[in-house]
């Protein structure tokens, strides 16, 4: 179980996290949402030591994170997909996915899964990352990560850019790694996906988890969405 | 001008210089190429790696031959710890930033510069060659260890590829260079590589400097031009390129010796030198590089 | 009525045959879609026309003007303005400065700076560093950049990724009101965007066009639904 | 009648390329002030110095001068030795008025380039000494001469002037070989030497002139070779018996100032050698290694000798006084050996504030330079080329 | 806005004093420093400004002064029409060099450059018998002088400085305050970006080549008038990284900041000769403190911490 209390932190001087909470269970699906700038993307860096903090306590299974060196967060089993991609850029495709199986020390099954996930790579192994396309830099961006064989996977609107049936290979994808054990947090924006993948739904706004609700208790209609989200 | 003996003397020259330019820019190459730190000071390292081949040729007793097997381990180490204690005190603390490392590797530069003119002095020090062997030809002498050297770059270049291709240590390095934070993510210590490739670079330098001691001699100004020049062939060779690194230093070796047989020394300076720009200008990306 | 015409683009990437020969004609104050899967061609396609890369062959006329040879800014100031997928602003000036560069002819920035901004709700940012907005503001700032040129043809690389939804909603009320003085080729995978927007859609697949038409025509395209669209999108 | 110091002040070339010679040059000056205190200082009064670096170069040098000049107030300046730092730094001591002896060979005083208050009384002029030299090397070493000199005016000049006095002696250059500044190694120029070459005579300045003499070394092996001839500039405050120098046994050089004791030796050069602190080989008597900038320390030396006779004659008092010095030094027309010109008899030209002294030819013999002729004063004496006593100060 | 202006001026004023008021000692540094600093204003336009790191400067700055210097020896130039050609003839090698240079960038830029600078030095040594090569040649005093304003007086030095550094420093004040400026450093910060906004990457940086050749180009005749010598070591490599220096120590992209890293680092090397022989250890060691709180110099780090106005 993944655990965020009371996170507070920001960029130099300024305070972009007032006190974020969330509890993030094992083999489940948590989805964010929240306007732009509400703070989604820096609470998943906070978890990843990316970001300066001032307060609070984040923990992976009781072991706190929040001490740790930022490399020792990864090891820890938490696989990151940053918001706008940031490959590797000049390295190719093959060494992106190198970089990521490295992380654990684990073995190359992991990459033939990665790469029957998402085929495409496979066709552009020596190609540099930033001349794929954008949708194919995006899934090597997932594939990058799970390479690293996450316990908890950390994806910050994945389905940016990716064309619909992408989209929906990303939501199985979410789907399979859910039945295996592996929690998720998933930025989101589309309502549509975060019904279809969530188990719980929490809403993002001035630094905080202002509510969260329990999939059952969402209907598109939902009048969270409207306050939050602007739906 | 048939078969001139002397343009094979040219070439000869110009293939020792080739090595010893390969040699002096493997270390640039990596920090450079991973740290995109321009590190003013390099040359210095280099400097500081022949002092102390002289230290250690002097003051141990012994044939040249295990005096410089020594150094060959001594220099790299000395150089290489006096490089990660700046990389510790200084660097870092900047954040590898292009243009605080400027200055700080210039006040480097001062301060070691500074400190071997104190401690060792002013003057050119001679190290005897390890060995003394001579290549007699018809038409001229040729020193034989300066043929060893070139043997000896390609072992040193050789292995520095090998590390770079074969281990992982290269992927490792270049990807902290395009994205720290990203690299922390996959659990890179950026750290660490950050100190291991800069100690990597001195020790190369210092390496390079124990086989051209016996050449040059060790003199306290003596990294600047090598500094320049190394600075030179990394780029044309294309970043990160050790093929390219070696290629680029035959180009410039050759051709600042081939061109010098035929036209005045210092005419053949000035063609050599525009020579290397037009190459940068009609190839930016160097000979081997690759950038979008 | 033609405001640019694209005969014959090609580009390949070594063996990547990212643009094939297309053809593409944009009718003046229309709003066009490029659609396709990823890797389709479509950034590609649109960085020829924009000038950003050089086709292997193939002309673009602009109102009339053969432009293949023009380099980008050339482009830029006869009106062909060109946002970026990936994000592309001056990280470390303020939202200001990146608006004022894009004003290219304003005498008076002061007044003119914060009316390009409002146009898509980014007032209150002005001062702010621009690398140090949310990523969705980027993609906003991104946009006013664009808006800001006043081309008169305004190519939008998938401008509402990253937007939120109430975004998404005020982007469409935007892109509406351009034309038809400016004419619009949007890029999106967004498809309820759209289907909203376009008058006319191109798709692309593998380098090729593989249809052009209304909406209508594309939605009931066999062709487009194996390729692109998938079973879910012919009925919505 | 004041009892306050006299202030000189020194420009030293304590970093950059000339800091091997700059520390040799602040010793001589230490040891030369030392024996004059002792001797009572200048018109009674004692004498200080103030050694300030100039980095070797011209920007700095210039910015010397008028440190010494404007704010340590000191009453001349003398001491630098490179050509460029003299160059740059000498129209700054012309516009302030100040004495500027120079301790180097350039030939930039004698031709004139520089102003009224420049001078050269201490070592003779690269002119004076090339010239100098070519009898005996026509005569003894050969009549085809081959030149190696670096590619910039201190060479051109050795190049000029040489290749002039040869031809007047009937001798001929048969090649020269101009070798780049900047340049670390040197065996490609070496084909340049024509093969019916006698003599090669070199000159090469800068902390890769040991690789040069090396490199020649290498070149020829153990086969023949011709007789060389060289400017001891090029081993300067370097160890002959350097790794890889063996194949100077036999070659000639020149030597302003003999580096190993002759047995011929003044009691004048022996007090000026342990005054300095150099044992018989020319090196530091604290460590053999440290070799003296020999053959042209003595300058210094001396030039402090001129500045303390200039002043006496002068009866100088103070900066009001500078002028007076100068013309002072102008009129003086020599020294004999002595305590105070340990390195020889001097001629010195008031006209063209240039000091003429023998110079020695010495063979390295058993790792020793032995002296093997002095030139006469009069074989470098060459016409005129300014008189500055005409120039308005 | 007037607020830096009036900054502007009271630097130009205090400068002015400083002129009439210190040791005449101070008063020559001070001129000295003030036509480096020129030097050093047009570097920062072309580094501080425009992105653009060239290592090749020195060869601007040789041109100006071996303009003046040789079109005075040489072909008998008046001291006005000397002055007048080194603007010029640094504008024009800076615009050849850059015309080639400028079809690469980033770290190929640094080494276009700088290699194209150490052929100008080669061939000021090529050409040693006009030129004097290394060693140079003075400008005799009497040639000094404009009409009966003579260079080589103290006083007319520093003015004549000040008028050159104040004309330098307004122009620099205007062009990074104008539509221009931004445009520079947008160059600097997103070319592909400005680009694609319309500005012609290529024209606008072969201009600030230019102006800053010109600078440099002055800077050099001034230097050569002044201070009456002229020699290839100004055209060296080293000359090539002291501006850089200059304005990475005083802060990169700040007008001000050439003219106060240059008086830094000339006090700095002056005071520290002063008190020890180990000079350059103390100048390295300040070099490091400096670096170490102000990484982005010492008016950047000024701008960082709140005079965000400071241009
Ligand atoms: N590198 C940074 N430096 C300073 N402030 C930043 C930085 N990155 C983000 N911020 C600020 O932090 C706040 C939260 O940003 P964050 O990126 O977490 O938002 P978000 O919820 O992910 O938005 P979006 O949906 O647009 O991605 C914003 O106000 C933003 O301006
Ligand atoms: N510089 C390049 N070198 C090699 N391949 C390239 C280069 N640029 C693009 N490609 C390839 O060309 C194809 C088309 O790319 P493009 O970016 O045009 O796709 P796209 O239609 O915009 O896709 P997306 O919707 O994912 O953004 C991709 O397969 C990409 O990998
Ligand atoms: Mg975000
Ligand atoms: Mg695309």
């Amino acid at each position: 179980m993944l655990k965020l209390e009371g996170v507070c932190g920001g960029y130099g001087a300024a305070e972009v996290l007032r006190g974020f909470s969330l509890e993030v269970p094992p083999g489940q699906v948590t989805c964010l949402m929240g306007r732009n700038g509400a703070g989604k993307t820096s609470a998943l860096r906070a978890i990843m030591g990316q970001l300066r903090l001032s307060g609070g306590s984040i923990t992976l299974n009781g072991q706190p994170l929040r001490s740790l060196p930022a490399e020792e967060v990864p090891k820890a089993g938490i696989g990151y997909v940053p918001q706008g991609r940031r490959l590797f850029g000049p390295l190719s495709v093959q060494e992106n996915l190198t970089i990521g199986l490295m992380t654990r020390g684990r073995g190359a099954g992991q990459l033939e899964r990665v790469l029957s996930l998402f085929p495409r790579l496979r066709e552009r192994l020596s190609q540099r990352a930033s001349t794929l396309s954008g949708g194919e830099q995006q899934m090597l961006a997932i594939g990058r990560a799970l390479c690293l064989e996450p316990s908890v996977l950390l994806l910050d609107e994945p389905s940016e850019g990716l064309q619909p049936s992408m989209v929906a290979l990303i939501r199985d994808t979410v789907l399979r790694l859910k039945a295996e054990g592996v929690a998720t947090v998933l930025v989101e924006q589309r309502a549509e996906t975060v019904l279809a993948l969530a188990d719980q739904v929490g809403f993002v706004s001035n630094g905080a988890v202002a509510e969260v609700f329990p999939r059952a208790a969402l209907m598109p209609d939902h009048p969270a969405f409207a306050r939050w989200v602007g739906v | 001008m048939m078969f001139d003996p002397y343009f094979l003397l040219a070439l000869l020259e110009g293939t020792v210089t080739a090595a010893i330019l390969a040699l002096t820019a493997v270390g640039l190459s990596l920090v450079f190429g991973v740290m995109r730190v321009v590190n003013v000071a390099h040359g210095e390292f280099l400097m500081l790696g022949a002092v102390v081949a002289w230290y250690v040729a002097t003051f141990i007793p012994g044939p040249p031959l295990m005096t410089w097997g020594l150094s060959l381990l001594i220099a790299p180490l000395v150089v290489g710890g006096i490089a990660a204690l700046s990389e510790r005190l200084v660097l870092r603390r900047l954040n590898y930033e292009a243009e605080g490392t400027i200055v700080a590797s210039i006040g480097l530069m001062y301060i070691l510069q500074q400190a071997v003119l104190t401690g060792f002095g002013p003057g050119a020090r001679a190290v005897e060659p390890p060995f003394d062997w001579m290549i007699d030809t018809p038409w001229f002498g040729y020193s034989g260890y300066k043929l060893a050297v070139v043997g000896l770059a390609a072992l040193v270049l050789g292995a520095v590829w090998l590390f770079m291709t074969r281990s992982r240590a290269g992927l490792v390095m270049r990807a902290t260079q395009i994205d720290r934070d990203m690299a922390r993510a996959f659990g890179i210590r950026v750290d660490r590589v950050y100190a291991l490739v800069f100690a990597l670079g001195a020790g190369l330098a210092a390496l390079a400097a124990v086989l051209l001691v016996p050449v040059q001699q060790a003199h306290y100004l003596m990294g600047h031009d090598p500094m320049l020049m190394a600075f030179t062939v990394v780029i044309i060779g294309g970043l990160g390129s050790i093929r390219g690194t070696l290629i680029a230093a035959l180009l410039i070796g050759l051709s600042d010796g081939v061109i010098s047989f035929y036209w005045s020394p210092l005419l053949a300076k000035i063609l050599a030198t525009l020579f290397v720009a037009l190459v940068l200008v009609f190839r930016p990306q160097g000979l081997f590089g690759e950038r979008a | 009525m033609t405001l640019l015409e694209a005969k014959g683009l090609t580009r390949h990437f070594g063996g990547i045959r990212a643009v094939d020969g297309v053809d593409l004609t944009l009718r003046r104050g229309e709003i066009h879609a490029l659609i396709g899967p990823n890797g389709a061609g479509k950034t590609t396609l649109v960085s020829i026309l924009s000038g950003r890369i050089a086709p292997q062959s193939g002309v673009i006329r602009f109102e009339g003007e053969d432009i293949t040879a023009l380099p980008a800014h050339r482009r830029v100031t006869r009106g062909v303005a060109y946002t970026f997928q990936i994000t592309s602003i001056y990280p470390r000036l303020s939202v200001f400065d990146n608006v004022a560069l894009a004003l290219r002819d304003s005498r008076d920035l002061a007044r003119d700076v914060p009316l390009a901004l409002a146009r898509t709700g980014l007032e209150g940012f002005a001062d702010e560093t621009a690398g140090e907005l949310s990523y969705g503001h980027q993609r906003l700032l991104e946009l006013t950049m664009g808006l800001a040129l006043r081309p008169k043809l305004l190519i939008l690389d998938e401008p509402t990724q990253g937007l939120a939804n109430e975004d998404i909603a005020g982007f469409k009320a935007l892109v509406r009101s351009l034309v038809p003085e400016t004419t619009v080729l949007l890029i999106e995978h967004n498809m309820e965007v759209v289907m909203d927007l376009a008058d006319r859609i191109t798709v692309l697949n593998f380098g090729r066009s593989l249809a052009t038409g209304t909406p209508a025509e594309i939605r009931a395209n066999p062709e487009v639904q194996a390729a692109y669209l998938g079973g879910d999108h012919a009925e919505a | 009648q004041s009892a306050a110091p006299i202030k000189l002040g020194f420009q030293l070339h304590r970093t950059g390329i000339g800091a091997a010679y700059g520390r040799w040059y602040e010793r001589t000056a230490q040891a030369a002030l030392k024996r004059l205190n002792d001797a009572g200082g200048i018109n009674g009064r004692p004498v200080e110095i103030h050694f300030e670096d100039d980095g070797t170069d011209p920007k700095r040098g210039s910015e010397v001068v008028e440190k010494l000049a404007t704010q340590a107030k000191c009453d001349l300046i003398f001491g630098p030795l490179f050509s460029h730092v003299v160059i740059g730094s000498a129209p700054r001591a012309g516009e302030l008025k100040i004495p500027y002896l120079v301790c180097s060979e350039g030939f930039h005083v004698a031709s004139g380039a520089l102003n009224r208050w420049a001078m050269q009384p201490g070592i003779s002029d690269v002119r004076a000494q090339c010239t100098s030299v070519a009898p005996f090397v026509t005569q003894n070493l050969g009549k085809k001469v081959t030149l190696i000199f670096p590619d910039y005016a201190f060479g051109h000049d050795h190049r000029d002037y040489f290749s002039e006095a040869v031809k007047a002696q009937g001798g001929e250059v048969v090649g020269m070989v101009a070798i780049p500044p900047t340049e670390t190694s040197f065996t490609r120029y070496f084909p340049r030497i024509p093969r019916e070459t006698e003599v090669i005579y070199h000159v090469m300045i800068g902390p890769a002139v040991l690789t040069f003499v090396k490199e020649l070394g290498q070149f020829y092996g153990k086969r023949a070779r011709p007789e060389i001839f060289g400017f001891i500039d090029s081993l300067e405050a370097v160890d002959l018996n350097s790794p890889g120098l063996e194949f100077l046994e036999g070659t000639h050089f020149w030597e302003g100032h003999c580096r190993n004791l002759q047995a011929d030796a003044s009691e004048h050069e022996k007090a000026y050698r342990a005054a300095v602190g150099v044992d018989d080989n020319g090196a530091s008597v604290s460590d053999a290694r440290d070799v003296s900038t020999y053959g042209h320390m003595f300058s210094v030396w001396e030039t402090l000798s001129v500045i303390r006779q200039g002043m006496e004659a002068a009866g100088y008092q103070g900066p009001a006084d500078r002028q007076k010095f100068v013309e002072a030094v102008e009129a003086m027309t020599g020294w004999e050996e002595s305590a105070d010109h340990p390195q020889g008899r001097k001629v010195f030209n008031g006209k063209t504030h240039q000091v003429f002294a023998e110079q020695a030819i010495s063979k390295v013999e058993g790792g020793k330079l032995i002296r093997v002729h002095k030139t006469a004063i009069e074989d470098s004496f060459y016409p005129d080329a300014v008189d500055y006593t005409t120039q308005s100060f | 806005m007037n607020r830096a202006l009036a900054v502007h001026l009271i630097v130009v004023a205090v400068l002015a004093a400083g002129i009439f008021l210190l040791p005449v000692y101070h008063a020559t540094n001070l001129a000295r420093i003030m036509v480096l600093a020129v030097f050093a204003m047009g570097y920062n336009l072309a580094f501080g400004y425009t992105g653009l790191l060239s290592l090749g400067h020195a060869m601007f700055f040789a041109a100006g002064m071996y303009a003046a210097g040789l079109g005075m020896t040489l072909q008998g130039w008046s001291a006005g029409l000397a002055l007048l050609s080194g603007p010029i003839a640094g504008a024009a090698l800076a615009l050849a060099a850059g015309a080639l240079a400028l079809r690469t960038a980033g770290v190929s830029f640094m080494i276009v450059t700088l290699m194209l600078a150490q052929a100008g030095y080669l061939t000021i040594l090529y050409y040693t018998p006009i030129t004097r090569g290394e060693e140079g040649f003075v400008l005799a005093q009497s040639l000094r002088r404009i009409g009966e304003f003579d260079l080589s007086a103290d006083l007319n030095r520093g003015l004549f400085a000040l008028g050159l550094f104040a004309a330098g420093l307004f122009l620099s004040l205007a062009l990074v305050k104008a539509r221009f400026g931004r445009i520079l450093v947008a160059m600097r910060e997103n070319e592909e970006r400005s680009q694609m906004l319309g500005y012609n990457p290529f024209t606008v940086k072969l201009a600030v080549m230019g102006i800053s050749g010109a600078y440099a180009g002055a800077a050099g005749a001034a230097y050569a008038l002044l201070f009456g010598s002229v020699g290839a070591s100004f055209g060296a490599i080293a000359f090539s990284i002291l501006p850089l220096l200059w304005v990475l120590l005083g802060g990169a992209g700040t007008t001000l900041g050439p003219l106060l890293g240059a008086g830094l680092m000339f006090y700095l090397t002056d005071i520290a000769s002063s008190y020890t022989s180990a000079h350059q250890f103390v100048v390295g060691a300040a070099l490091l403190v400096l670096v170490l709180f102000a990484p982005r110099g010492i008016l950047g780090a000024l701008r960082e911490r709140g005079l965000k106005w400071l241009p």
